[in-house]
């Protein structure tokens, strides 16, 4: 479904993403994990077009996606949640999730709101807030709404799990496998790598903008150097 | 008493035409944040528009008007395209000097073009006198102020309920996610501009109606007026700008009127100060508090 | 990472650039005294002198402080109204000059605080709108004033004639040296850091105990002060003040300079003031389209460099020194701590280095 | 002011820290809140919030999303002002103050959403911490005067020295915002630490960080407390981070206290499961 | 330290980024003559009449062989209305080995000058600055002596058109709306101000209103409901366009009448509003035969109607043409000392035999301003009618 091939990007004169190279199929949940700063967060934005790679293609359902601007590729179905929430600050929680559905139409929208509303209720309570005042925690669910709204075919999510209480981090993964099972693709980005690999069919792992393993899931979790590494074990 | 209302009148008319510029400012300001100096510019060029039109095409005044509107529209987006559109990641203060340096451009390519002579535009919508509580009001002053009010709730519509709207809401908070909701950054932007110019075409259209020259710094006092305008009534909120403009409309009127005209651009600014100290982000501004 | 090194050691490094610029006055002052240098070219160097003192002091609030003030002519021209009154009524006596001076300074100094107070409470172009109206304010009393008064103070709109023309390169250029180096010593202090602090985020700012009002009003009063004795300066090379010379066309043309420079770069403020007084004097012979091509270069500099010609580099003449010591020593350090030098901004280089 | 600040302490490499939760008991709490509350219009974020804090405990704020943790933060802090309650700090009452006398009296910060000087580099931000360490007046620094080069020097090396507790001395002359995640986070520490406080808030110090990053952190943090002598309070969804650091912890909910004690009591408390824990913490 | 040592050397490389291409063909065969004003900004109307005007006169020299075989070099220098500029673009000038300047234009950039230019005792004929300070420091109670101009200076204006208003429109009353930042305007103001007192004229109203500006109705509105007999608007041109025809519109019957900054508002206002408006000008269209000459030679040039200050940079030229000569005949060496002394004698003692544009000659008065007459200029049917001279 998505196919990366040989990207290298650049912050400037800084060599971020050295020659990266990975594909997800349909149907699959895959994860990349890394340390601070291995590139992860480049690497979503490269497929989402927000970055441009020097060399080589990102294909997404059989078409190059690379150099295209990022709102088309978002209407070919890939949706991105950020790293940093990056919920409209100024905007209230239900026009936050509008927004999400920018790309369909405005008949369907009630519906998939109060389905997010269902999954979060606090979203709910707060619909009228703005969300710049909303607490940490209640953005993330606000980002992950939002990006729900778009019912893409790959959704890439940015560490979905950062300042979640541990209940909602539970809940986020269910949601996550839910819609999955749903037939939405999943790449996933994550620190919490023990929960990201329970969940995952297959996962790579990242050191310093290059792709150093990649395996089925559950073998990296009992994979040591990854163990010792990334699972605080 | 008919000196109050016609004081009154005068305050509206002038002000109706800084709230229309204002509310050009407020368009763009609101969209990339940017103080878009070379706006009162762009009325400038429609105002040469409209001459060239009517004197040397010897053009209906219709068509003249048409024909402004356009030219507007086409440079403000032109502008946009090749002067903001690099600028777009940058510092706000660099794309500030930006403008500035294209309003300067505008300026110094209209002297050299039409010269310095401030050029008579001919009577371009004319109409009869109209009797408001025994006071005659020029046809012109009514179009000005109906046209500067429609526009605003037009405008306030666009932003509010279309989903261009949507787009350019998000777009001014966040350019990034909001590519990421499938919204087009370029068209977008454009589009704000486009209306902007636009707008800033029918302020030179009604500028001329009212004042029937065109000068290559006459955008300069305007622009600034009306940015001070916006600013006032809270800049990026669009009924803020018209509220802005009356506002700087009547205040001169009535610092005129009670003798006071020496001073009327030290006193406008006086309660402009006033106004922000009490009320730090102008007259309908939101406060937005930073969650920490 | 390396180029904290220092290799000459802190207090020699002050002497060395003052030495070097007490040298380069003398030498310059000896060029221009003896007509080596023409006399317009003297002019343009003084205005240029001028310049840099207005656009180094804007550098504090806008490049420093990160606010965006469009009223420094207002402060410039109280500095230059006070001196030049001061000076007429000594009537041009040299002595008297550096009080009148500083005379302008600090009732600049003094607006810039009643302005600061207010203005701590606006953020971002409601602060500039604040000040661009408080500039004008100046503006309007300057040319009012006497029918207030009822005697001629600032003689309205005809301005302050025959003002005695007691500038020359030597103090123009000895208070260019003063002002970036007392600007450039607070900015190297807690207190410069400070107001840095504010820019960069108030909040965090405050949580660090650090007095954000204080910073803030403190960023103004200087940036005034230093702006009133550029005006002084101003009043005793040009002879003559209208109102309109400080116009909001004024606050405008000295924050290009700061932007066009480099935000928050002292040497970027100096080398833009400098080539933009001097682009519109070698653009003379093209009379008509000098200021076409003046704003086309605003405007492209700005599209090709937006940080500004220097973008938040500073030039030190030390560092270039440590630089060359170490190559002495065939001590190679990492390339590239150093933009590469261009021809033809020695001379802006050199003085700025000297303050480092 | 400043005499309610604890002298600077000298970095002295400790041996392993042998926690006594019950060296604080007999002196007065360094942080006693009472009552503490605040409404947003019609919303009540924090109510009736009551805690007491020893002179060098590591606390916890937990609680779900939303609860109100970062709030009380923002009100101990003065980012917002109480509606209502009293702030108690070493004995003094902190009514009307504001961020700056508050932080002058001894209670430094870090944000959740990092707030660094991001354009300065690594060595300025620390020395922006230490604003008030140094003494010296505007014109000692204007005409170099010896005041200046000591309390520069003597700052500088303190700097440097409060970066190497996270080994960070290399990184002095970086950009803050080019750091990675985790070192930003880092950095913010240590520059609360810069202004010498007695009580150190720290808001998810361990977010975007991986387990081996936080067991680091985990490390450092008692570190600090244990070298300084400085109460930590810490707001943390990371259960290993809190259970394994904190001697007491608060729970919060929708703004009110839910729970109050040791890690253990934490742990076994079914409100707290069921607010916020989750059954399979468990079995953890 | 080869790499840096071409830095640290040299003495002054400020200058050598903004000089000039030294003009070497500096020679006897040609005399430098500088103008210089406000060729671009908010004033450049006046300063391009005068630039073209000047050079108009020095054009006709030029073809007709110069000043004893020498041509004349016009330096022509933009200062966009800002003293510094004036400055600068002055001694620039004067390095370039001017003998004589024609200009400043606008009053204050003129005043600028003058400080530099009288200690050089350099020639300078202003066709345009017209404030008594141009010429003469009452502080000091010193006149110019190198400075002269070819118009009139405020307080003349002032005083003609109260006069005129009391003695031949028999005005009893008065108001008055001027630019308050514009000294022209203040100062021709304060001359008729001060005449009406002495008439017996009373001055019901007096409006300001900012540079820049273009809406008056207020100041209109309240100027109307005085009723004044005359309205006076000493300002410049366009904006008095703009005020009559907002007067007409604010009720205002009045008779307009201005100085001579209205000289060329026929353009702007609509001829019945601006019908029977009078105005005291130093010029007046086809007067006479040479007047027509000079009006068809600037049409033919510039294809455009000459304003009144292209009309005294023409005299000014020919004024100063004619010093040169003199000077030139006398045997000096052009650009010396005595020329230049020369020259500003023959400006002032030699002048009056001239058949010049806006007066028959110059003489002028111990201030060195001109003593002329102002011709009284009057709307008629959209067209400015010269009426008499005053
Ligand atoms: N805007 C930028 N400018 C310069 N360098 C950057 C920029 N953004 C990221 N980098 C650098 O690129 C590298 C990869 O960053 P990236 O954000 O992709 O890492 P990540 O794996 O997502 O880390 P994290 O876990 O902190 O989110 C890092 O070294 C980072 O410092
Ligand atoms: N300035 C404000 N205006 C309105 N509501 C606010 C404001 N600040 C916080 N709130 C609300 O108060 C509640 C508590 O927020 P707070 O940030 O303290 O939560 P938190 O416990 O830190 O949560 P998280 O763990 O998600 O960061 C939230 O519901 C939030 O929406
Ligand atoms: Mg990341
Ligand atoms: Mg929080």
């Amino acid at each position: 479904m998505l196919k990366v091939e040989n990207i290298n990007v650049y912050y400037g004169s800084i060599h971020a993403i050295k020659g990266v190279s990975f594909d997800v199929n349909k149907g699959e949940i895959v994860t990349l994990i890394g340390a601070n700063g291995a590139g992860k967060s480049t690497i979503l934005n490269t497929v989402s077009g927000l970055l441009k790679s020097k060399t080589g293609s990102v294909t997404f359902l059989g078409n190059t996606i690379s150099g295209i601007v990022p709102h088309k590729i978002v209407t070919r179905g890939l949706a991105q949640v950020p790293e940093g929430r990056r919920v409209f600050l100024n905007m209230t929680v239900e026009e936050n999730l509008e927004m999400g559905a920018f790309t369909r139409k405005s008949s369907e929208l009630r519906d998939s709101i109060d389905d997010v509303y269902e999954r979060f209720p606090r979203l709910k309570e707060r619909r009228k807030q703005i969300a710049g005042t909303l607490s940490g925690g209640e953005q993330q669910m606000l980002a992950m709404g939002r990006a729900l709204m778009s019912k893409p075919e790959l959704l890439m999510l940015d560490e979905p799990s950062m300042g979640l209480a541990p209940l909602l981090v539970e809940q986020i993964f269910d949601i996550i496998k839910e819609l999955n099972a749903l037939g939405t693709t999943i790449l996933l980005v994550e620190q919490n790598a023990q929960m990201a690999l329970s969940i995952a069919d297959r996962g790579y792992v990242l050191e310093t903008g290059r792709i150093v393993t990649s395996a089925k899931a559950s073998d990296l979790l009992n994979n040591d150097a990854v163990k010792k590494a990334y699972l605080g074990g | 008493m008919s000196l109050v209302i016609s004081q009154l009148i005068n305050g509206l008319q002038s002000g109706s035409i800084y709230a229309l510029v204002a509310l050009g400012y407020s368009m763009v300001y609101g969209i990339i944040m940017l103080l878009n100096f070379a706006h009162g510019d762009i009325i400038m060029v429609g105002a040469y528009v409209a001459w060239l039109a009517m004197v040397h095409l010897a053009l209906s005044p219709i068509l003249a008007i048409i024909l402004a509107i356009i030219a507007c529209t086409l440079l403000g987006v032109i502008i946009e395209k090749v002067a903001y559109t690099p600028l777009r990641s940058s510092p706000r203060l660099s794309l500030l000097i930006t403008a500035i340096g294209i309003s300067f451009l505008l300026e110094n390519l209209a002297q050299l073009i039409f010269k310095a002579d401030a050029k008579r535009v001919p009577p371009l919508i004319t109409g009869p006198s109209i009797n408001i509580a025994g006071q005659y009001v020029d046809f012109t002053a009514i179009i000005t102020i109906v046209v500067s009010v429609i526009s605003m709730i037009l405008l306030t519509f666009l932003v509010r309920k279309t989903k261009m709207g949507k787009a350019m809401r998000a777009v001014s908070e966040d350019m990034v996610t909001a590519q990421l909701m499938g919204i087009n950054l370029n068209s977008t932007i454009s589009f704000t501009f486009a209306v902007g110019s636009a707008l800033a075409g029918i302020g030179s259209i009604l500028y001329c109606c009212t004042y029937p020259q065109a000068s290559p710094t006459m955008g300069s006092m305007l622009g600034l007026k009306a940015f001070v305008a916006a600013v006032l009534g809270g800049i990026g909120s669009l009924p803020g700008a018209m509220i802005g403009g009356f506002c700087i409309g009547l205040a001169e009127a009535f610092v005129s009127a009670v003798g006071l005209s020496v001073w009327k651009d030290g006193v406008v600014f006086a309660i402009l100060i006033i106004v922000l100290i009490f009320k730090p982000t102008g007259i309908l501004g939101k406060v937005i508090n930073e969650k920490v | 990472m390396k180029n904290n090194e220092k290799i000459i050691p802190m207090p020699l490094r002050y002497l060395i650039n003052i030495v070097l610029f007490v040298v380069f006055l003398l030498v310059m002052n000896n060029l221009i005294v003896s007509g080596t240098i023409p006399k317009y070219y003297a002019g343009v160097i003084s205005f240029i002198g001028v310049n840099i003192i207005l656009a180094v002091s804007l550098n504090i609030a806008t490049g420093y402080l990160g606010q965006l003030p469009l009223g420094h002519a207002g402060f410039m021209a109280i500095g230059a109204y006070t001196s030049a009154l001061i000076m007429k009524a000594a009537s041009g006596s040299a002595t008297i000059f550096p009080f009148a001076l500083i005379a302008g300074g600090l009732i600049a100094a003094l607006f810039g605080l009643i302005i600061g107070i207010p203005a701590l409470r606006l953020k971002g172009d409601y602060l500039a709108i604040l000040t661009l109206g408080f500039g004008e304010i100046i503006r309007v009393i300057l040319l009012n004033i006497d029918n207030v008064l009822g005697f001629t103070l600032t003689n309205g709109a005809a301005g302050l004639q025959k003002i005695p023309k007691t500038t020359n390169f030597l103090i123009t250029f000895i208070m260019v040296g003063i002002t970036c180096y007392v600007i450039h010593t607070m900015m190297k202090s807690r207190h410069g850091r400070a107001i840095l602090s504010i820019r960069e985020n108030e909040i965090a700012s405050e949580s660090c105990g650090i007095n954000t009002t204080y910073y803030k009003t403190l960023g103004f009063v200087v940036s005034a002060f230093f702006a009133g004795i550029a005006g002084g300066l101003y009043a005793g090379n040009i002879g003559i003040l209208s109102p309109s010379a400080f116009n909001f066309m004024k606050s405008i043309e000295i924050l290009v300079m700061v932007v066009l420079g480099g935000m928050g770069s002292m040497f970027g403020s100096v080398l833009s003031a400098t080539v933009l007084t001097a682009l519109p004097e070698a653009l003379r012979r093209f009379e008509d389209y000098r200021m076409v091509v003046y704003s086309l270069v605003l405007v492209i500099v700005m599209i090709f460099k937006p940080s500004g010609l220097m973008g938040t580099y500073d030039f030190s003449l030390n560092g270039l020194l440590d630089k060359l010591i170490l190559k002495f020593r065939g001590n190679h350090t990492e390339k590239g701590a150093m933009p590469q030098e261009k021809k033809g901004e020695a001379a802006v280089r050199k003085k700025e280095g000297k303050l480092k | 002011m400043s005499k309610y600040k604890k002298e600077p302490v000298k970095l002295v490499p400790v041996p392993s820290p042998n926690i006594i939760p019950e060296r604080d008991i007999d002196k007065t709490p360094i942080l006693e809140v009472s009552h503490l509350g605040i409404d947003f219009g019609g919303l009540t974020a924090v109510d009736d919030f009551n805690m007491a804090i020893g002179r060098t405990e590591i606390a916890g704020l937990i609680g779900p999303n939303g609860a109100g943790k970062t709030t009380v933060f923002n009100l101990l802090t003065k980012v917002y002002q109480p509606t209502r309650g009293t702030i108690m700090l070493d004995g003094r009452d902190t009514a009307g103050m504001n961020t700056i006398q508050v932080n002058k009296m001894g209670i430094a910060r870090t944000f959740q959403n990092i707030r660094l000087f991001k354009d300065l580099t690594v060595l300025d931000n620390v020395l922006i911490g230490l604003h008030n360490e140094m003494d010296y007046h505007l014109p000692s620094a204007v005409l170099r005067l010896p005041s200046y080069w000591r309390a520069e020097r003597i700052a500088k090396e303190r700097a440097l020295e409060l970066l190497s507790i996270f080994d960070m001395q290399d990184m002095a002359y970086a950009k803050a915002g080019s750091l990675p995640y985790g070192a930003q986070r880092r950095l913010e520490i240590v520059r609360a630490l810069g202004t010498n406080p007695a009580l150190l808030l720290l808001d998810e110090p361990a977010a975007g960080m991986n387990p081996s990053e936080t067991a680091e952190l985990m490390e450092n943090i008692s570190k600090i407390r244990d070298t300084f002598q400085i109460a930590i309070m810490l707001i943390e969804h990371d259960m290993n981070l809190v259970m394994g650091i904190c001697e007491g912890i608060c729970v919060l909910n929708y703004g009110k206290v839910i729970a109050k004690g040791s890690p253990e009591d934490i742990q076994a408390s079914p409100q707290v499961i069921e607010a916020y824990l989750g059954k399979k913490k468990e079995d953890n | 330290f080869a790499a840096c040592g071409d830095k640290n050397t040299t003495g002054d490389p400020d200058s050598e980024e903004s000089k000039p291409p030294v003009d070497d063909t500096a020679s006897d065969e040609t005399i430098k003559v500088a103008i210089i004003g406000c060729h671009t900004g908010q004033n450049a109307q006046y300063g391009l009449g005068v630039l073209n005007g000047a050079q108009l006169y020095i054009d006709q020299i030029n073809a007709s062989g110069g000043i004893n075989g020498k041509q004349i070099k016009v330096i022509a220098y933009d200062n966009k209305s800002d003293n510094q500029e004036a400055i600068n673009a002055f001694n620039r000038a004067v390095d370039e080995g001017i003998t004589a300047l024609i200009g400043d234009v606008i009053s204050a950039n003129t005043i600028a000058v003058v400080g530099e230019a009288y200690p050089l005792n350099m020639p300078m004929i202003t066709p345009s600055a017209t404030a008594a300070a141009v010429t003469y420091d009452d502080e000091t109670d010193t006149v110019y002596s190198n400075v002269f101009r070819t118009c009139f200076i405020d307080p003349f204006q002032g005083e003609k058109m109260a006069n005129y208003a009391n003695e031949k429109l028999g005005a009893k009353t008065a108001a008055i709306i001027y630019e308050t930042g514009n000294d022209y305007a203040v100062g021709v103001k304060d001359a008729f101000i001060e005449t009406c007192k002495k008439l017996g004229i009373e001055i019901v109203d007096e409006e300001g209103y900012a540079t820049g500006d273009v809406d008056f109705m207020s100041q209109l509105t309240t100027i109307n409901s005085k009723n004044p007999d005359v309205v006076f608007c000493p300002n410049y041109y366009q904006d008095n366009g703009l005020i009559i025809t907002q007067a007409r519109k604010a009720g205002i019957k009045a008779t307009f009448i201005g100085s001579d900054g209205m000289n060329g508002v026929k353009g702007y206002a609509s001829a019945a509003d601006l019908e029977g408006t009078v105005y005291c000008s130093g010029y007046a269209p086809g007067v006479t035969e040479a007047v027509k000459a000079f009006d068809e030679a600037y049409a033919a040039k510039f294809k455009t109607e000459p304003n009144m200050f292209a009309a005294t940079a023409y005299d000014a030229a020919m004024v100063l043409c004619n010093a040169l000569q003199i000077a030139e005949e006398a045997g000096l060496k052009t650009g010396s000392d005595e020329y230049k002394q020369a020259v500003i004698d023959a400006i002032r003692d030699k002048s009056a035999d001239l058949e010049c544009i806006t007066s028959s000659g110059y003489t002028f008065d111990e201030r060195n301003n001109p003593v002329k007459n102002a011709f009284i200029m009057k709307l008629v049917g959209g067209d400015e009618v010269y009426v008499e001279t005053y």
